[in-house]
């Protein structure tokens, strides 16, 4: 099943087993269904329980709060992280505080589902990806799932987590099918999703799936044998296993969807580095995106992301190997603004 | 709405000395713990900033009257009266003022920041308009649980300047809602006068009205016993026919906005406003009716300010003998399930 | 408001033709453009999201009509009408949705951001509700710069449910800006029908007015001339006592939300509504109108057409002819002093 | 001068000198005029240039961002950051894109004051200092002076930056009237106010004046040598300036008044580690406000902040030195929720 599928399957599941969660959009119950994460669910369990909303985030998200300190186990659904930047006063101030601030006595078990865009001219205002603001903040957890698996079984956790949850889904991965490896996720738990003696990467969302191409093409080339960390939940850090890791390879190279600055790799990087068991052989490195607003032009967004490439570029450098350049073009999409044929814009 | 209800509720039959002695009970108590706090707020022991609701206890009063434990209230920074007329813990409100353990909050929320859940004081929040969705959504809750209990949504007039406000409201008449939004008007927002905040044609009734929400009234604490009818009239159609409800109440702040202050020559507004405002101060109002009307008034009102006021001592001991929290509850319950910090 | 504004202007004096010609032909001009793009979007070469006006032309021909070139605009996602009514270079427009360098932001805002400065279009947001505080604060600099420039900020029906839209009213009404909102109100937002987010008893136009806005009116397109004769006057007035002026337009779009295609097979809304406002479609209506009453309207009409056609051409043209950004420009003009990244 | 007085004469002298700069705000014209700093300014310069505000954070900051692409200079004031969050939108979305959005044809001079609360029971709400959220944006500059005299040549040559300027002011240093060291400031530069050849102390706002007490200490009784630099602007960060101090000290003590996780000091560190030509000698040490929200009791907050007598603690810890308790104790104020006299709640 696809990534799409199995986010609708989560939902769906626990609104089965537990009859106190609702759900609820800009879109859930249109004939598109969010990008097929929400699709039909209305008509199986009805407009009180799954509904479309008013485009107003910031009291939709107060409301949800309100609807989760009752008891109720609220999933709310944003198009994109970027329309999410009106209700932050609801997330920073109520969400995230409110369990802490009133002594323990209420919690409020919302699950906060936003979409990074990403592709076809999405622009300066459809592409951002705050992992790290939600991150700054206490209370918060914040969810990054890259397998269409992992998806499922962490979403379902994040319904059930007494907790805010911030479940952060990238618009390319909803039509990937990526099975995750084995052994069991869960919320605070990153996945060795390969493992290597040389370096450890440690990567989120669509970049895993990046960093994996690029694994691959190091190790059989180069012999250069990266473990890779796939973050999946953003907070709670899973340091120990990137500690472990580290430990073993010395080596890190951190990469995020974020930007770079105040970010989730330096986040990481500053983690690493200031942990007294560890010495590093070589300098970590870290990719983000860079500090500027993304343009919309297909002819500026070229060497936006990151890629299998860029990546491998980076850990041939550390390792003083040669970069043959016309291998690593291989590693190339075709088209730098989508991901193949699953995803053609417009949106 | 129902236009009967002009009738001079105060003038009537015996019947009603009853409430109206509740009433007055309810405000002063509220009245004197305030002032208590305003007393002693000097002394230093109650650290964190204080909105007294010194000259605004009718209006919930008299709602937490017409409403059962059952029903669910949220707040603002200017909460105890709200948070006292609802039946919240006196003791563990002083306490929490203290910043003890055994305070409503254990310490960590502070006087903007109350709450007593077994009476359906479901919070405060330090931010202007922060608990308006929040009220919606519990209103939200009962619905989807078919309770028909009523969500009270208490507001100042500068909440009605923040979006969420609107968007609040929309809601709740979009999925009818069983809400009463209580917008209650002191005139000021901290120091600044309605008129440089919203344009003198102004009619949020209106507003509120034409956004689809059925009930909805301009009233003043000026006009006891009005408010009484009005109030009980719309929440008794709520609590009937469903659907949200919204009222306006012209009210006064005699204190400064933050702190235990008078603050009239600081000159942000009219020593004679004030004055006018302390004639009919709704209490004084009440007491001197009760005064004409009910045998041995005198002596019944002494006993309960005597009655109020060991309560009062007796919480502001508790308070102060209440233990400090332990040093590491600081860093505890972040979160809901594994509560400490790393 | 003035009522005598009924007088049905269609069937008016010969003066009149001139202005219903102009109309016709930036009506004509938009919907000619607008379906230009739609057939050849799917080539891919304009790779952004695109949402189209056509259906909605009417409205923005009108105002840009009745205003000047000094008044400003600020417009949505769905914003290729306001900016060509405007007059915004077509070419430039063109060329933004190829993402070249001779696009009106240098291909970094795409279709969703247009801006022409020199015909006063102020800028479009892809974010909803987004420009409705921009365009206010465009008129609060025009007030204290003392211009009489009017500013226009168009909206859709959703933005109504932004809490920002509030605000901002609030605030234009607050301190008298010449303003007017221009709510076009198609009846959905992407997929989702009125009904879903907003109550049945609303009435924006009284909730406008209620907030103190003076000069406010529900329109709908399906009348062209009391359209224009009520847009007429509301601009007037705002141009001649100041103030905001707020009216909801009822209009409909023809294609899906986002993208070129027809989208009634998907099921959010009915055929048989698509067919009654396709027969009613202004541009339609004016044409029928027009060949009745012009005299060899037809030849007009198609010297028209070509003229249009061939400018289009000529836009397309010069869009994928002109160049792509260098790449070094996607991390120049981050800060407006020293423009590059590091 | 105090630095509230002299945030008062910034807005003064660029209003007297350019006509085009307005100010406004919550309670900006009222008799307080926000803790001083905007104390009859509209009586100067009338109701149209500077007035206080509805309750609207959010589209008070479209609305000044209106004005400024029409070309008046804004000045908008919050009295505490954390009511800011409801204007996220708005300076994300519009002030931080614009400029580069629409291709540099127009720009958003708006400088939006934000102070951060501290003490006498401001709690999880009202002591938020959320400057990494702002780094983190491209297109924002972020300035936090620490000195009077700073305060007020920042705060000008903010007015005239042609960018959104977030300018944040501690509470607690309103009524301080430290002079700044020697040597000019503008944003973007960093302050080295104090030189020192053992570590480098990299640290903002009122953690500077705890700092400074701390380096004195360390000097006189320890013989460690700290060079302090205040930051003074959060972005553009002077990677310069800090990166040759550490060059210099290779050792590096980084302190931020903002919450740890993805927060300001994570990202210097992670920069000073990424560096090629640093070779630290100890691990750096790092010290923000914990991943909590802040309690408000008195009894809670004691450990809530750093102080000189922390600072120096963790110092002394890397040098390996004795740490003498009561001494540390002297660094402490009598009162851990007011600064002294200055300010005494409750607000
Ligand atoms: C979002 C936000 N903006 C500003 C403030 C500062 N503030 C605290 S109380 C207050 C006044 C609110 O006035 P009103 O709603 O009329 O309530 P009142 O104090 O009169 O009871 C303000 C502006 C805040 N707490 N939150
Ligand atoms: C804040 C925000 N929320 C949601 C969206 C997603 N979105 C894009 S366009 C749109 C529909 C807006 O409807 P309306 O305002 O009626 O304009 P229309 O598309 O009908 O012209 C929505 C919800 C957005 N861009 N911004
Ligand atoms: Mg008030
Ligand atoms: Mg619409």
């Amino acid at each position: 099943m696809k990534f799409c599928e199995l986010v609708r399957k989560a939902i769906e599941d626990e609104m089965d087993k537990d009859e106190t969660v609702i759900c609820y959009g800009l879109g859930v119950t249109d004939p598109k269904g969010v990008f097929g994460t929400t699709k039909d669910l209305h008509k199986k369990f009805g407009n009180k329980r799954v509904f479309d909303m008013p485009t107003s985030e910031n009291g939709m998200t107060g409301i949800g709060v309100g609807a989760a300190i009752m008891g109720l186990k609220v999933i709310m659904t944003h198009q994109r992280v970027d329309f999410f930047l009106l209700a932050m006063d609801q997330v920073v101030n109520s969400a995230a505080k409110m369990h802490y601030m009133y002594g323990n006595q209420l919690n409020c078990p919302i699950v906060i589902r936003l979409i990074i865009g990403r592709g076809w001219g999405q622009g300066p205002t459809h592409s951002q990806s705050l992992q790290a603001w939600f991150a700054h903040i206490p209370g918060l957890k914040v969810v990054m799932p890259t397998f269409a698996e992992d998806a499922y079984t962490l979403l379902r956790e994040a319904i059930q987590d007494p907790n805010p949850v911030i479940y952060l889904e990238h618009r390319w991965l909803h039509e990937t099918n990526e099975s995750s490896v084995k052994g069991n996720i869960s919320i605070g738990k990153a996945r060795i999703c390969r493992e290597g003696k040389h370096c450890t990467i440690v990567s989120n969302s669509y970049l895993t799936l990046e960093s994996i191409k690029a694994a691959s093409y190091l190790s059989e080339r180069h012999g250069i044998e990266c473990e890779i960390i796939d973050l999946a939940t953003v907070k709670p850090i899973d340091e120990k296993t990137i500690l472990e890791s580290v430990k073993k390879t010395r080596r890190i190279c951190v990469l995020d969807t974020g930007f770079e600055i105040c970010g989730l790799a330096s986040e990481i990087i500053s983690m690493v580095c200031i942990n007294n068991e560890i010495e590093l052989i070589d300098k970590p490195i870290k990719g983000s995106m860079k500090d500027i607003p993304e343009p919309t032009s297909y002819g500026l967004t070229k060497n936006t992301y990151l890629d299998a490439a860029d990546i491998s570029r980076k850990l041939l450098k550390m390792f003083k190997e040669t970069i043959v350049e016309n291998e690593l073009m291989k590693l190339k999409p075709t088209r730098h603004d989508i991901p193949g044929d699953s995803f053609k814009g417009p949106f | 709405m129902d236009e009967q209800i002009g009738t001079k509720w105060m003038k009537m039959k015996k019947e009603s000395e009853k409430e109206k002695k509740v009433i007055y009970k309810t405000m002063k108590r509220i009245r004197m713990i305030e002032e208590a706090i305003a007393e002693k707020y000097p002394e230093g022991k109650m650290r964190c900033p204080t909105h007294l609701s010194i000259g605004q206890e009718l209006t919930p009063t008299i709602i937490s009257m017409l409403t059962s434990k059952r029903d669910k209230a949220v707040s603002t920074h200017r909460c105890h009266a709200h948070y006292l007329a609802k039946g919240g813990s006196l003791k563990r409100m002083i306490a929490e003022l203290h910043g003890k353990t055994n305070g409503c909050c254990k310490g960590k929320g502070g006087s903007m920041h109350l709450i007593d859940m077994k009476v359906g004081f479901m919070g405060s929040s330090a931010i202007v308009g922060n608990s308006i969705p929040v009220g919606t959504g519990i209103a939200l809750a009962e619905k989807i649980r078919k309770t028909n209990n009523i969500s009270i949504v208490y507001l100042g007039d500068a909440a009605t300047e923040e979006g969420v406000f609107y968007e609040s409201i929309n809601f709740a008449a979009l999925k009818k809602l069983d809400i009463l939004y209580v917008c209650e008007n002191n005139l000021y927002s901290v120091y600044t006068p309605l008129k440089e905040r919203q344009p003198p044609n102004r009619n949020i009734v209106e507003t509120v009205k034409s956004m689809g929400v059925e009930y909805t009234k301009n009233l003043t604490e000026r006009k006891t016993e009005d408010l009484y009818k009005e109030l009980k009239l719309v929440l008794g159609k709520i609590k009937k026919n469903g659907g949200p409800g919204f009222v306006e109440v012209e009210t006064y702040r005699w204190r400064e906005h933050c702190g235990p202050n008078y603050d009239n020559h600081i000159g942000y507004r009219n020593e004679s406003e004030f004055m006018e405002y302390q004639k009919t101060d709704p209490l004084n109002m009440l007491e001197q009716m009760l005064t004409k009307e009910v045998v041995e008034f005198e002596i019944w009102k002494e006993e309960l300010e005597k009655r109020i006021s060991d309560e009062i001592s007796r919480a502001f001991e508790y308070a102060e003998q209440s233990p400090w929290p332990e040093e590491t509850e600081g860093i505890k319950g972040i979160y809901a399930d594994n509560g400490s910090y790393k």
